[in-house]
């Protein structure tokens, strides 16, 4: 764990923190609401806000969770070096990936 | 007392780096009776061969830690009242360090880990000058003095899973002592000290487990100075890139 | 027996026996005087720093650093502390460079002596002295100064050889100089020889042959035993400072012996017998706060009147002060006791009084030199700075300046000393048979016989002494050491063996034991720590001797040498004329 | 079984922070897939609505946010350790981060429902 790794993971949690907060608030006060998750779609597609809200999200967990995941990965299987980098990599790549388009999906749809 | 003797079951472990098991001796019980008591009267009356390690006796060399029933204690301060589950005693060698024989550990990586750490004084004077005044109360020396009475028992190291995990981790002790040296007025190389503790073995790894804090036999809080070297070194990379 | 025993051979520049204070000193000094490319080997019987006793020095350090104290005031404390008995050069010196090593321990080494609120130096009064002068950590001070120094230590360019226990000091062949040292690394049970220009011998004494005792396990007078195996003289070695608090819980543990702070009498703690009555005033009008020699044999008194607690010794009553003060003042006391099972705060202690420190040693002058050349003597093993008593706080000034003063010393003389010097390879043959001895030997059990020679000591030669009980200590003494060399253990595996060690322990503790009755014997007056009750008075001080032992063949000689008073003779100080006689509590 | 040593609430506090962060890695991945469905096949967009009233996919959803609510306390948590010099107990610090995420998660499931 070098610096730039464990402030980029405290760094990207507190970004995600108020973030993850108001995605379940407008959850629950949506599904109160008896609204159905069509509507919340409704709502959320074609808005730059949302795209913004879940955009950083996405981003911010790809880093965060690579880090994370890579450092349960050293400690536990010993990866060193390249191939624990290269997992990381590869983990924040995929989350990318799939986060993004997850957010397209309900964002600009 | 015309009770009858009551005894111990005592399971030890037995070994070399290479192996090793636990063997089971019975151990008269006594009022007053520590786990060096029981491991001592091993040695001296059933296996003369068991090694083990002590010197003080009271507490303060931090030479006698062993793994007790599972827990890393000293035993020359652990009671036996204290641990014992039903009359069943185990005792292990320090988890986290090579053994050497039975119950000694090679406690050599930890010390080294500790000069690694830069947990040593860098002098910015000399025995020719006065004493500095120092307030005890001022917040640098306040920081000291939670941290400063560690024995050096290695018994955080022994209790912390990231030690277990990441062999280069420098481990609650010795990270807990570079927080004291940094927070001395009196140390002429502070940015030494930080530098040692924020690289790949650094505070850093720490997950906050806090298995070092609630294990230290003196009530030490090493989970909190190594929150204290971490806030050290975000606060210089945001100064250093700022 | 032939010897084809494989003994791994080494060499260096200066070696250096032992981590306390002497040992620590002594390698960080060497370290800054020798010139550059000197090997400096430190080899212990323990783990660096973990083992002896400055680690656990309690109440502090002696130093005249404030208040209006001077360095000759500390002088006539320590001269009339140790009875006019020390040798007065090696003294002076001890209260004059203690002000530079205090000095040198917190601006060079780190440590941190407890402050006024206003940030000075904070001095406390130890008993028997004219002046505050004690610096501290706390009650922890040893942990500081040792995990200081333990640190500059391992950081610095030094062979370390842990766990090699000394067994022997090897001269050369004429017997003139020391040609190195013998070891067991006890991890492997291997011989190691080391050869070296210069060996500082800093093994801390410690008076564990009696029954009750302070000191850490790992001190059995090696040092004083090889000393006078190699020949060397040693003198005041009936002088065994008792301290009159240990705890006492039974025989089966090791927790018996160790101090309860003196701190607690001097808070007015109380001393009560079997009947829990109080009886120190019944022996010193200053009743508990009379000094270490006088509770020791009030207590001990009331231990021979059989008035005692249930393990046979006093109790020490805190609770009159208040559990809830009790347990902030001295928090560190009462959880220790607490873990032991025992409530100091409320509750009553049993104690009983423990021997504590060694003031005899090898006779050395004030550069730590002795009669051999090559070897230099320091801390708990050199005799002279205490005479016949040590003031709480002299004796780790004691180990961190001599131990200073030989790095220095060697650090210079190493320049004349070209080559190493050959062994006697003789003495070394014997030495390793010495230590071979019981490998052989049909096994028995060297704790009982540990156990025997303590009860011994402690009945016969202990606190208060007597010809016909000396003698009998003696007799005693020499059953056990015979008993002693036909007991054996087991060969099976010699790495770690500690009953191995536990047998050459005995060995050393058994020659010292032998050589501190006789010498009590021949002192016949009682003084500090010695009291004869055959012979109460202490004596005329103007003709003070102390007694000097040396073992020439087989036969161990003490004769009387008079002191010589190079600086302040009795009756005279050197305090300038109106000074106060004490400025404790102005 | 949790070894003797780690028998106190802090270790406890860590390791259900790395479990919770694993599993949130591991299952964020097909929250995302589920929801990016939309985007590659459009078509089914009605069928997953009606999808998400399944119980099982409903528990999968209740334990994402669950697993995100203990992460997201726990890791407040350590951070507040980690930058705020408190000295107060951490341990009443850990009993309320998890029990507040019980709550959430609870009030979310029952909403749900
Ligand atoms: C409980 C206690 C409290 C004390 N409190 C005070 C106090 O408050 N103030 C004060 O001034 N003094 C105090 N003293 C006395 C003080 O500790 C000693 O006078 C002083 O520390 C001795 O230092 P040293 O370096 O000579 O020996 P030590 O510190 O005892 O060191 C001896 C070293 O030699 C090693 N050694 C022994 N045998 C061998 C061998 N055969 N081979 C290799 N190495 C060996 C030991 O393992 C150890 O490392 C106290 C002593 C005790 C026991
Ligand atoms: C929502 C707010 C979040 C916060 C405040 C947060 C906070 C943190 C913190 C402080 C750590 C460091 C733990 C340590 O070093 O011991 C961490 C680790 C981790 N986080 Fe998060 N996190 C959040 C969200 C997430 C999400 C959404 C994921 C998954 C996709 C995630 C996955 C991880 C992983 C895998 C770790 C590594 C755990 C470990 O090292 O034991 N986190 N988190
Ligand atoms: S911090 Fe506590 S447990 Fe760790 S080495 Fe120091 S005294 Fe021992
Ligand atoms: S147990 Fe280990 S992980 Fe950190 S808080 Fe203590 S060092
Ligand atoms: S023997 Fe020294 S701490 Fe236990």
């Amino acid at each position: 764990m070098n610096i730039r790794l464990y402030m980029l993971q405290r760094i990207t949690a507190l970004i995600m923190a108020p973030l993850t907060l108001g995605h379940i608030a407008v959850m629950i006060y949506a599904v109160q609401d008896g609204l159905s998750a069509s509507e919340i779609l409704g709502r959320t597609q074609g808005s730059n806000m949302w795209l913004l809200f879940y955009g950083t999200f996405v981003v911010a967990v790809s880093i965060h969770a690579a880090i994370g995941v890579r450092v349960i990965v050293s400690e536990t299987f010993k990866f060193v070096g390249f191939t624990l980098d290269a997992f990381a990599w590869f983990v924040c790549v995929a989350m990318l990936f799939m986060g993004g388009r997850a957010v397209l999906a309900v964002t600009l749809l | 007392m015309s009770t009858k003797q009551e005894n111990i079951d005592v399971s030890v472990w037995r070994g070399d780096p290479h192996s090793g098991n636990y063997e089971n001796f019975k151990v008269p019980a006594h009022e007053s009776q520590t786990i060096l008591d029981v491991v001592s009267w091993i040695q001296q009356n059933q296996d003369a061969t068991l090694s083990y390690r002590y010197a003080c006796r009271v507490g303060m060399c931090g030479s006698c830690a062993m793994m007790v029933n599972g827990i890393p204690r000293w035993t020359c301060r652990t009671h036996v009242k204290k641990v014992l589950k039903g009359k069943k005693l185990e005792v292990a060698p320090l988890r986290n360090l090579p053994v050497i024989k039975d119950l000694v550990t090679d406690m050599d990586t930890f010390f080294d880990k500790w000069i690694s750490a830069e947990g040593l004084h860098h002098p910015s004077k000399t025995r020719l000058d006065p004493i500095e005044e120092i307030e005890p109360k001022s917040l640098g020396r306040v920081e000291i003095n939670a941290g400063i009475e560690c024995i050096n028992c290695s018994i955080c190291y022994a209790a912390c899973d990231t030690v277990t995990n990441n062999s280069d981790y420098l481990g609650p002790a010795a990270l807990q002592r570079a927080w004291t040296v940094y927070n001395d007025v009196k140390d002429a190389d502070k940015q030494t000290v930080l530098n040692a503790v924020s690289g790949d073995g650094g505070c850093l790894n720490c997950h906050s487990q806090g298995s070092c804090s609630v294990h230290c036999p003196n009530d030490l809080n090493p989970m909190n100075a190594i929150a204290g070297l971490k806030r050290a070194t975000a606060t210089s990379f945001f100064n250093r890139k700022g | 027996m032939t010897l084809n025993i494989d003994i791994e051979r080494q060499q260096t520049d200066i070696l250096i026996l032992g981590t306390g204070g002497a040992g620590m000193f002594a390698a960080l000094h060497a370290q800054q005087t020798a010139p550059a490319g000197t090997k400096i080997t430190i080899a212990v019987k323990g783990l660096i720093g973990k083992c002896g006793c400055t680690r656990m020095v309690q109440g502090g350090y002696n130093v005249a650093l404030g208040g209006g104290d001077t360095v000759e005031r500390h002088f006539m404390d320590t001269i009339n502390g140790g009875k006019w008995l020390p040798d007065q050069d090696i003294a002076w010196k001890l209260c004059e460079q203690a002000v530079i090593r205090v000095r040198e321990l917190e601006n060079e080494v780190g440590c941190f002596f407890d402050r006024n609120s206003d940030g000075s130096l904070h001095h406390k009064a130890f008993a028997g002295q004219t002046a505050d002068r004690t610096v501290h950590k706390g009650d922890l001070t040893g942990i500081e100064i040792i995990n200081r120094l333990m640190e500059q230590v391992l950081s610095r360019p030094i062979e370390k050889l842990q766990e090699h226990r000394a067994i022997g000091l090897i001269p050369t062949k004429d017997g003139s100089a020391l040609a190195g040292v013998l070891f067991i690394d006890m991890r492997t049970g291997k011989f190691r020889f080391v050869r070296a220009k210069t060996v500082m011998m800093g093994t801390g004494g410690g008076p564990t042959m009696y029954k009750y005792n302070t000191p850490s396990g790992d001190k059995t007078m090696d040092g004083l035993a090889m000393a006078l195996r190699a020949g060397l003289p040693l003198r005041d070695m009936e002088m065994v400072q008792f301290h009159p608090t240990g705890l006492l819980a039974g025989e089966h543990t090791k927790m018996t012996g160790t101090v309860l702070e003196e701190g607690l009498r001097g808070a007015g703690g109380q001393l009560l017998n079997g009947a829990e009555k109080r009886f120190m005033f019944d022996y010193d009008e200053l009743g508990e706060r009379a000094t270490r020699d006088v509770v020791s044999r009030g207590i001990y008194e009331e231990m021979r009147k059989n008035n005692t607690s249930k393990n046979g010794g006093v109790f020490i009553s805190m609770a009159h002060l208040g559990p809830e003060n009790v347990r902030k003042k001295f928090s560190g006391m009462v959880k220790r006791c607490a873990d032991s099972g025992f409530d100091l705060a409320s509750g009553l202690v049993e104690v009983v009084p423990t021997a504590h420190y060694f003031m005899g040693g090898v006779v050395v002058d004030s550069d730590t030199r002795t009669e051999m050349e090559g070897l230099y003597v320091a801390g708990e093993d050199a005799g002279g700075a205490h005479g016949s008593n040590r003031l709480g706080g002299n004796g780790v000034a004691n180990s961190t300046v001599y131990g200073g003063v030989a790095g220095d010393v060697m650090g210079r003389d190493i320049c004349k000393m070209i080559t190493l010097r050959d062994p006697d390879e003789d003495i070394l043959n014997q030495e390793i048979e010495r230590a071979l001895r019981p490998l052989s030997l049909n096994i028995g059990n060297v704790q009982q016989l540990r156990h025997r020679l303590q009860e011994a000591m402690w009945e016969d030669v202990g606190v208060i002494r007597t010809e016909t009980g000396i003698m009998r200590g003696i007799a005693r003494v020499a059953e056990i050491e015979a008993e002693l060399l036909k007991t054996g253990v087991a060969s099976d595996n010699l790495a770690f063996n500690l009953t191995w060690h536990d047998w050459l322990n005995m060995a050393s503790l058994c020659d010292v034991s032998a050589v501190i009755a006789k010498a009590a014997i021949a002192r016949e007056n009682s003084r500090g720590a010695h009291f004869r009750e055959d012979f109460p008075e202490s004596g005329s001080m103007i003709n003070s001797y102390f007694t000097l032992t040396q073992k020439k063949g087989d036969e161990i000689c003490v004769t009387r040498e008079p002191v010589q008073f190079t600086i302040v003779k009795p009756g005279e100080t050197i305090l300038p004329d109106n000074e106060p006689v004490s400025l404790v509590g102005v | 079984m949790i070894r003797p040593h780690r028998k106190h609430s802090l270790w406890l506090a860590y390791i259900l922070h790395r479990i919770s962060g694993f599993g949130l890695a591991v299952f964020l991945p097909f929250h995302f897939y589920l929801l990016s469905l939309v985007l590659t096949e459009p078509d089914r967009l009605d069928g997953f609505l009606s999808w998400t009233d399944t119980p099982i996919v409903k528990f999968a959803e209740f334990g994402l946010v669950f697993l995100l609510a203990v992460h997201f306390f726990g890791g407040l948590r350590l951070m507040a350790l980690e930058f705020l010099p408190w000295s107060i107990s951490q341990k009443t610090l850990v009993a309320l981060a998890i029990a507040s995420a019980f709550l959430i998660a609870t009030i979310f499931f029952l909403q749900v429902i």
